[in-house]
């Protein structure tokens, strides 16, 4: 176990490297800096206050000794502070991550408890009604750019019961949790679900053709049996890596959703910092955000063997 | 009945400003949520639509005197002010305030937009606590403007700007209490205001929703007391109404003025003729009509009346090139010009339109390039990010750009010497001309306000007619709230200058 | 035993199709989900193709006078708030939305097939170097890396495709690699080897056909979410600028301000862009099925 | 007989074995464990054994489709072992292979008259006009229609099939043709069909064959030598008519043994050998068949037999067989 | 024929086609035997002439689309198979009726561990308790004599050598003492002495629990060394029936005649070896457009023009040896 770990962990070092240096020298060429949004904030530009504010700020120097300053900081867990607010960049980070965690969170679970029953159904009762059917809807689900279905949740909401899902920072009842964390989750959650549906659907078919799918009716078992219990564990393996890969995907489509239903996340919070070229901000959000997705292609990949015991990762 | 105490008024905000020190900014996303925080020295009457000199109103100084020829302004202060920490407020602060806004002090601002408007003020000099002179270089009956704006609040001496960009400190009807960059801003009743029985209301809360929709839904959903001030569109307000049709809503004009800034040190607009060509293709009713279904003002600078004190009347609007009623003439002879210029329909001019990435930016923008049409120009829309915006512009790297350009105080003397003085750091077209630039002093010491105006608008008239920097309409833009909120006022020639809401209640 | 209608049971299974028309025809029988997304792309690309001749005015054309109109005979669609004919702006963002929709495809998947054949055939360092990349592209988040492309050299069209096009490789490489780890084992390749072939000709003759399946059925499948893609992006300002009428600018800016005043504004653009998705996954899905050999009757 | 046109000295091929979560080697798969053979030409050498003992490594080594861990391979005279890939092109003209499973070993998207035309594309030596005479020639000597060509191979029946593989080695004229398990998939009657293709072919231009198999019946009937594995290993080699008609080598016997006879009058069947084939992983210790062998002794268990002769050229690596030669 | 008490399998007139797109498949075409208690019926044929698909009819698990049963009748013990519905057929399915596939490796669910699946095959049919079934589990993989049984039911299919998972198979067949057991090409991957093995044991269990045994193999070998009585099927049909004795000594159809003739012996000692084996020349007609009358006759020297106009029907020659040709009273003279 411990080798096989060292190894992942070495290339996963290796990868986060890669991303900082690309974060950080992307956001170099990316022209203008934050203090050309000041003055443009301020409307006028000048030169000797933008010279000061640069030097201040250490934009001034060498780009290596930039990143060298910033890397270094990082693995010290000193992350900085916001161009923007002064503040420390971690104090501005952490508060943010649970909420789109717990968004992210909800979404996946929203995405595989559709998905995958319904890819299933689909699958088993390929060319029927049903099976159109249930395509026929998940696949609106995906045809709908997120911000819009978004939007109408929202304004049917408000039409309908003129209540607002709007987030609610410290929810008292459960129901308004509920109301803060799952309707946009499942907004999001629907296009996911469209997908996990998808390559549920088109993996079931591959396996419900297999030898020993015959086998297990061969022994009497019953259809729920045999889809369930033989089928899904063994059609479960590409469903899981595109549930991997959404999940990093998925702070794309919820930089949407959480400016939709104005959810302070890290989604909406890394567009802002983009914006305000909020170094410190982004650089390390940007590494916060590779790390998960680096450890969810790892958690996939224990998955695999978990759900199949022919992988030992012998390769 | 009367104004009852308490609540919490619950409103949205637009965007996340950057940070809370108005001083350093220059948008009213500063104003909205801090001017609560702060006092003025004096301000203009909060609960009065229109900006005057004659309503301007004592706050932190108690009665203003103008002496020594008209050069100096004398301020006695009001005694027993605290801060919000609890220090005395003395006429230090307000010396610490002015000398840093005119750089003459060791702490700095990080930026400082409106250096400009103390450019006659040689020094502020203080006369025990509670006494404060502005010694002029020459009279300037309109420094009472400036200073009457929500722009001029008095900083405290003892706290760093650093620590005003994070949390300010103020002597205003209500605390700061926290600043979650693009999540919230909360304030809370100071309950040591100088003034008896204000505020009314117990604090502020405001909720970041950059997304308009959203915002809308939430206000019509009743998630808000209060709409963002001036952000509710003409297209979004009829929404408003039909959905929540008990909403109170206002239109006005905020002093913003949609201006396309012209590169005159580049072909091809160096030649004063296609500048004037251009400047007579221009429909402007067809803009007015379409970004605001007609409600809009055609003017010059300065606010066209009756809400702005200083426009041209129209009569005199209309002899300018391009802003007669009669379009296709004005084109037809914009058409001439360009042939002039070697143009014509066989040989178009493709010219760059660069804008911010911003609707109210893109959106004239859009038609100005379906306009330029008309007279062989082929506009193409170049849109920029607002961190290129400013460097481009300085750059001079651009034929034409889509500007808006607010006013703070409806005063000539910040319009004219902030956008069109030679040196000034917001003369984007650097245009400069010296002659002009004596009128502008010649109007600022003036202190007859009837002659004054006329100067003004002779100064506009030439401007216009140099194609400087053509202005194409003045916007105008809603605000609504809920029917309990009373005692708002929304300010009809600036948007800028009416959010202490201390007088501001609600009746539920 | 029940009676069985043999003719009827054969027909379903085609086999009065073999060739030519009929067969196709049958195809679209068994899978009219699949024929109804062929059908709408084909329309789809029909009207981007020739939509100077369908649209009935100049989309770009602003008229005070006519903002605003609601449907009519004039207008099928409506006008927008600048007075431009909603039709004509949806047949003439029908290039647009597919220039997106089919250069990002295009261009993402054919980068993600040339790495992930590479990276699959050649393996070694050549593999470990490519998979890191495709691991760092996958860590960037999409709209991470759009804002960045768009920041750095502006909302223009080619741009949009780039940024969209990005995300896609890592994804078309992982699977054209897992393909090609496995073909590479199998015998035919073997037995290319042993006639001397050499490495390149390999590649590109025996292994890249053989991944046409799962990369036709990961294109669709991708032509739909690029299209969104664009979408989310005008949402957030970083779409393609003006004046290009694309479907998700016209949606995204009017959803704001128009869905209840003028509601044609967003209920066309918004049709527009599900049947184009909806379309291309129909279609994709089918052709999953067709392309599949056990499901041939 | 002529000198060997194939001699294969020591040949040792293992795959590591990485087990567990971890990627630590934990074994070796030894495939090939020390074989040495020759191939005369015109001469056909059958190879024996049970499935997963190392008859297609063999195969692929000698090809140098898998790269050997040690030994040496001399084709013609000429150590190939070590040659670079593109010096070895050229000798791929001279040896070619037909594999075990006809289907998998067509490209499923060429038309079959592409696959067989493809060695002569690639070595340069036709196109155009003469390309397609030449196919069409080929599939003549195989007994396909030229008309075939443009057919897919899912469109040809197994034994056709193989027969596409057997055109396409012919296609460059080689002189050693490895066939792996070429009848395997096939019934009988199909079978037959190959067997005496390949028969004929090999009178009419006298190619020599490595023959892979797992039928004894079949190995009976095409070869000249047979060589009977076992684990990785050459545990008896001799002339066709010697080996069946005196096995010497316990598993050798128990095969023999072991094939149901067609007859039903005939005494039934009954197990020789017990037990499953032991891992190429943890091979046993010492003689490798010695916990399935009836005749198993002591010193099997620590000792490895050689291969030595046992006269006439038959050659068995058994303890028992020392010196004396049976074991019966 | 046998006494109607001692079947457990009589199959009469069984049709399953299917439904292709080239056209109507009839894989399986007016096909009737009986199988006794305790005996071993073989079915011979050339690959793809329906053998398979018989055995899954009569399983009723022919892939449906495409395939479906179309006529006849499978009485297993006197209930109709055909007539019962899908749960009732659950019932019987792995209890009454079980069979072993072709490919060990791909009939394993490679997911589950063995033992499970034996467990599983033991509880759909017999209510006892979890611990139980994995006793009866482990018992039945001793039986197969797999080594260690305990330790093995625990191990997963990949784990095991082609040879166990073909036992696993077995002991999950046999684990409800099934009536009757389909066996379809049970050794084809295996070497010879393993086949032997495994065949030895097949032949024991059935002996011990009075099943019936169906064997699908094309090893004539085999057929020789296990059966009974054997089918012979060509092109959907069955074109012979006999004892087992009775086929090797005097087959009545030209194409078992040509099938017992491709088979290669083993040369042992004196017998001479012939270089050139015999073949069936020709290749199978495709069951879509088979010929109107024998489909054999494009094939076989005897054909006279009747077989390529009528199609003959099945006789008996005696002894309950049946065949269908028109020229069976003549084969072993002119061949
Ligand atoms: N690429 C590989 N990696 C690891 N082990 C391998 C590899 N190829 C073959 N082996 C192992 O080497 C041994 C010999 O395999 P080989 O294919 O040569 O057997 P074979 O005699 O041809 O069997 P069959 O009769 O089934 O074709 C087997 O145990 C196999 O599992
Ligand atoms: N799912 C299916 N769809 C269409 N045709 C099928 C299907 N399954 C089997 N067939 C056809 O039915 C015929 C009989 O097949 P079957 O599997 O019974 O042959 P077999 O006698 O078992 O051959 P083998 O010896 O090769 O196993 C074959 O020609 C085959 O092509
Ligand atoms: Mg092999
Ligand atoms: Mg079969």
């Amino acid at each position: 176990m411990l080798a096989y770990l060292v190894r992942r962990l070495f290339l996963m070092l290796v990868t986060l490297f890669g991303i900082s240096v690309v974060i950080f020298f992307l956001l170099r060429v990316v022209p203008g800096n934050i203090v050309d949004i000041l003055f443009a904030a301020a409307g006028y530009v000048d030169p000797a206050d933008k010279a000061n504010l640069e030097k201040e700020l250490g934009i001034d120097q060498p780009l290596v000794v930039q990143y060298w300053h910033w890397i270094s900081g990082f693995l010290r867990g000193d992350f900085g502070y916001s161009y923007v607010s002064e503040k420390p960049a971690l104090q501005e980070i952490l508060p943010r991550i649970p909420i789109t965690a717990r968004l992210a969170g909800l979404a996946l679970l929203f995405s595989a408890s559709i998905g995958i029953p319904l890819g299933v159904i689909s699958a088993v009762k390929q060319g029927t009604r049903l099976d159109y059917a249930l395509r026929v809807v998940s696949l609106s689900g995906l045809s709908l750019p997120s911000f819009w279905l978004g939007l109408l949740i929202l304004t049917a909401s408000v039409a309908m019961f003129n209540q607002m899902p709007i987030f609610n920072p410290n929810p008292q009842t459960w129901l308004e949790a509920f109301a803060t964390y799952a309707v946009p989750a499942a907004a999001v959650g629907f296009r996911s679900a469209a997908l996990t549906m998808r390559i549920t659907r088109s993996s079931m078919l591959e396996v419900l053709r297999q030898d020993y799918i015959r086998t297990a009716r061969a022994k009497g078992a019953s259809d729920a049996a045999v889809n369930y219990k033989h089928a899904l564990k063994n059609a479960i393996l590409p469903v899981i890596t595109v549930i991997g890969i959404e999940a990093a995907f998925l702070i794309g489509g919820l930089i949407v959703t959480e400016t939709v239903f104005n959810i302070p996340g890290v989604a909406r919070f890394l567009v802002e910092a983009i914006r305000w070229r909020d170094y410190p901000i982004v650089q390390n959000l940007v590494m916060l955000i590779a790390v998960v997705v680096v450890s969810a292609n790892f958690i996939v990949d224990m998955l695999y063997a978990v759900f199949d015991p022919r992988i030992r990762y012998t390769d | 009945g009367g104004p009852k105490q308490g609540g919490i008024l619950r409103m949205y905000h637009r965007d996340s400003p950057g940070n809370a020190s108005i001083h350093e900014g220059a948008t009213y996303s500063l104003n909205v949520p801090f001017m609560p925080v702060f006092n003025n020295l004096v301000i203009y009457k909060q609960d009065e639509a229109q900006n005057r000199m004659d309503n301007i109103i004592p706050e932190l100084a108690e009665s203003w005197a103008w002496v020594n020829d008209n050069k100096t302004l004398t301020f006695k202060l009001r005694p027993g002010v605290k801060w919000h920490d609890g220090k005395p407020f003395t006429s230090a602060d307000v010396k610490c305030t002015f000398d840093m806004l005119m750089g003459k002090s060791q702490q700095k601002f990080r930026q400082n937009p409106r250096k400009t408007w103390y450019e006659q003020v040689n020094d502020v000099s203080t006369n025990g606590d509670l006494e404060v002179s502005f010694n002029l270089k020459r009279p300037q009956p309109s420094l009472l403007a400036l200073l009457a704006s929500g722009y001029t609040p008095v900083y405290p001496c003892h706290v760093s700007p650093g620590d005003m960009r994070t949390h300010p400190i103020g002597t205003g009807p209500f605390k700061f209490v926290e600043f979650k960059a693009n999540e919230s801003i909360k304030l809370t009743r100071n309950p040591d205001y100088w003034r008896e029985g204000r505020p009314y209301l117990d604090g502020i809360e405001f909720t970041i929703i950059p997304n308009r929709s959203t915002a809308i839904l939430a206000f019509v959903a009743g998630k808000f007391d209060m709409a963002f001030p001036t952000e509710v569109s003409i297209p979004l307000l009829k929404d408003v109404k039909s959905q929540a049709p008990k909403a109170v809503c206002v239109v006005e004009p905020n002093n913003v003025a949609t201006n396309i800034i012209v590169n005159s040190s580049a072909p091809p607009f160096d030649n004063i003729d296609i500048r004037r060509a251009m400047a007579l293709s221009l429909d402007r009713k067809a803009f007015i009509s379409i970004m605001f279904e007609g409600q809009g003002d055609v003017g010059g600078t300065m606010l066209p009346p009756p809400n702005g004190l200083w426009g041209m009347p129209k009569e005199m609007l209309e002899s300018i090139p391009g802003y007669g009623p009669d379009v296709n003439a004005n084109r037809e002879e914009a058409r001439k010009l360009m042939q002039k210029a070697g143009y014509g329909p066989d040989k178009h001019l493709a010219v760059k339109v660069s804008t911010r990435n911003i609707p109210v930016y893109r959106d004239p923008a859009v038609i100005l390039i379906d306009q330029l049409k008309s007279i062989y120009i082929d506009g193409e829309l170049d849109v920029v990010e607002t961190a290129n915006w400013f460097p481009k512009i300085a750059r001079k790297d651009y034929m034409l750009g889509l500007n808006l350009t607010g006013n703070a105080v409806d005063d000539p003397d910040q319009s004219f010497y902030e956008n069109y003085s030679c040196g000034s750091e917001r003369n984007y077209t650097n245009y400069c001309n010296k002659e002009i630039e004596k009128l502008f002093d010649v109007q600022s010491q003036e202190t007859d306000v009837n002659k004054r105006k006329k100067m003004v608008w002779d100064i506009d008239k030439k401007l216009q007619e140099d194609v400087a920097r053509p202005i194409i309409f003045h916007a105008r833009t809603g605000s609504c709230w809920q029917p309990y909120v009373k005692g708002v006022t929304v300010m009809s020639n600036s948007s800028y200058n009416g959010y202490r809401y201390e007088d501001v209640w609600m009746d539920k | 035993m029940a009676a069985i209608d043999y003719d009827l049971e054969l027909r379903r299974a085609g086999a009065h199709a073999t060739g030519g028309w009929r067969r196709v025809l049958y195809l679209a029988q068994r899978h009219v989900l699949g024929a109804a997304g062929l059908i709408i792309m084909t329309l789809f690309v029909l009207t981007a193709i020739f939509a100077d001749f369908i649209a009935r005015y100049d989309p770009l054309t602003i008229d005070a006078a006519r903002a605003l109109a609601r449907p009519s005979l004039a207008h099928w669609m409506g006008t927008d708030s600048f007075g431009r004919d909603v039709f004509s702006r949806i047949i003439h963002g029908a290039r647009i939305s597919l220039a997106v929709g089919i250069g990002s495809t295009a261009l993402g998947g054919t980068i993600g097939v040339i790495v992930g054949l590479t990276s699959g055939y050649l393996s070694g360092w050549v593999d470990l170097v490519f998979q890191r990349v495709s691991d760092i592209l996958q860590a960037l988040p999409l709209l991470v890396l759009a804002l960045i492309m768009t920041a750095a050299l502006g909302p223009s069209l080619p741009n949009v495709i780039i940024a969209i096009a990005i995300p896609l490789i890592p994804t078309v490489s992982r699977v054209i690699r897992a393909n090609t780890l496995a073909l590479r084992e199998l015998p035919f390749i073997e037995a290319a080897k042993s006639i001397g072939m050499s490495e390149v000709r390999i590649a590109l003759r025996h292994v890249l056909p053989n991944t046409l399946a799962p990369l036709i059925v990961l294109a669709t499948a991708q032509l739909g979410s690029t299209i969104l893609t664009e979408a989310s992006l005008s949402f957030l300002g970083l779409g393609i600028p003006e004046p290009y009428p694309s479907w998700g600018r016209m949606l995204s800016e009017s959803a704001a301000e128009y869905v209840r005043t003028a509601p044609w504004l967003v209920i066309f653009p918004g049709i527009a862009i599900s049947l184009a998705v909806f379309g291309a996954n129909l279609f994709g899905d089918a052709l999953r099925d067709i392309l599949d050999p056990r499901q041939r009757g | 007989m002529t000198e060997a046109l194939l001699e294969v000295t020591d040949l040792k091929k293992h795959y590591p074995v990485r087990a567990g979560v971890l990627r630590r080697q934990v074994g070796t798969v030894h495939a090939v464990d020390g074989v040495s053979f020759s191939v005369h030409t015109g001469e056909t050498l059958g190879l024996v054994g049970e499935s997963g003992c190392g008859k297609s490594t063999v195969a692929r080594s000698v090809l140098r489709l898998v790269e050997p861990t040690s030994g040496q391979i001399r084709l013609d005279g000429e150590d190939i072992t070590r040659l670079s890939k593109t010096a070895l092109r050229p000798h791929r003209r001279s040896m070619q292979i037909v594999f075990q499973d006809p289907f998998a070993s067509l490209n499923p998207r060429m038309a079959a008259g592409d696959i067989v035309g493809e060695p002569l594309t690639v070595h340069g030596l036709a196109s155009g006009k003469e390309l397609e005479a030449r196919t069409a020639k080929l599939f003549e000597q195989v007994g396909l229609r030229p008309d075939q060509m443009r057919n897919f191979p899912h469109q040809f029946s197994g034994g056709q099939r193989q027969r596409i593989c057997i055109a396409r080695a012919l296609a460059l004229g080689p002189r050693l043709i490895v066939c792996d398990e070429p009848v395997s998939a096939l019934d009988v009657s199909i079978q037959a069909q190959v067997i005496n293709l390949l028969i004929d072919l090999q009178k009419a231009h006298g190619f020599s064959y490595l023959f892979i198999a797992h039928d004894l019946a079949v190995v009976a009937h095409i070869s000249h030598r047979v060589a009977v594995m076992y684990l990785g290993r050459i545990v008896e080699i001799a002339g066709k008519d010697e080996l069946f008609r005196n096995p010497r080598h316990p598993y050798t016997q128990a095969l023999l043994a072991s094939v149901p006879v067609a007859n039903p009058f005939a005494k039934k069947l009954a197990p020789l050998v017990d037990g499953d084939v032991p891992s190429p992983v943890n091979p046993p210790s010492g003689c490798a068949f010695h916990t399935r062998c009836r005749f198993a002794i002591e010193r099997c268990k620590t000792e490895r037999p050689a291969l030595v002769d046992a006269g006439g050229g038959h050659q068995v690596a058994c303890l028992l067989n020392e010196g004396t030669g049976r074991s019966q | 024929m046998a006494d109607k008490s001692d079947l457990v399998l009589d199959v009469k007139n069984l049709k399953t086609v299917f439904f292709t797109n080239s056209g109507l498949f009839k894989a399986v075409d007016d096909v009737s035997f009986t199988v006794k208690r305790g005996e071993t019926l073989a079915i011979v044929g050339e690959s793809g002439c329906g053998k398979s698909v018989t055995a899954l009819s009569l399983m009723r698990l022919v892939p449906d689309p495409p395939g479906r049963i179309v006529g006849g009748s499978v009485t297993l013990e006197g209930t109709e198979l055909l007539a019962l519905d899908e749960s009732e057929m659950r019932a019987v399915r792995g209890n009454r009726i079980s069979m072993i596939f072709q490919e060990p490796m791909t009939s394993l669910n490679p997911v589950m561990r063995i033992g499970d699946q034996i467990v599983e095959a033991v509880r759909l049919h017999r209510a006892m308790p979890a611990r139980e079934a994995r006793d009866i589990a482990v018992e039945m993989l001793r039986l197969v004599r797999i080594p260690e049984p305990a330790r093995r039911a625990r191990e997963y299919p990949h784990q095991l050598s082609g040879g166990m998972r073909q036992r696993a198979m077995i002991a999950m067949a046999l684990a409800c003492r099934p009536a009757l057991l389909i066996a379809d090409e049970p050794t084809t991957a295996l070497d010879v002495t393993i086949q032997a093995q495994i065949l030895a044991l097949i032949l024991d269990l059935q002996k011990e629990l009075g099943t019936g045994l169906v064997l699908i193999t094309h090893d004539l070998g085999v057929v020789a060394q296990t059966a009974q009585r054997v089918i012979v099927m060509y092109a959907g049909k069955k074109v012979e029936e006999a004892t087992v004795e009775a086929l090797f000594a005097d087959p009545k159809h030209p194409y078992t005649r040509g099938l017992m003739a491709s088979i290669p012996a083993v040369p042992a000692s004196g017998v001479p070896v012939q270089a050139r084996l015999n073949e069936i020349p020709g290749t199978v007609p495709s069951l879509v457009r088979l010929p109107k009358g024998c489909a054999f006759a494009p094939r076989c020297k005897l054909a006279i023009k009747r077989c390529e106009a009528e199609y003959p029907p099945l006789e008996d020659w005696g002894g309950g040896h049946l065949a269908a040709c028109w020229r069976a009273a003549e084969v072993a003279e002119v061949a």
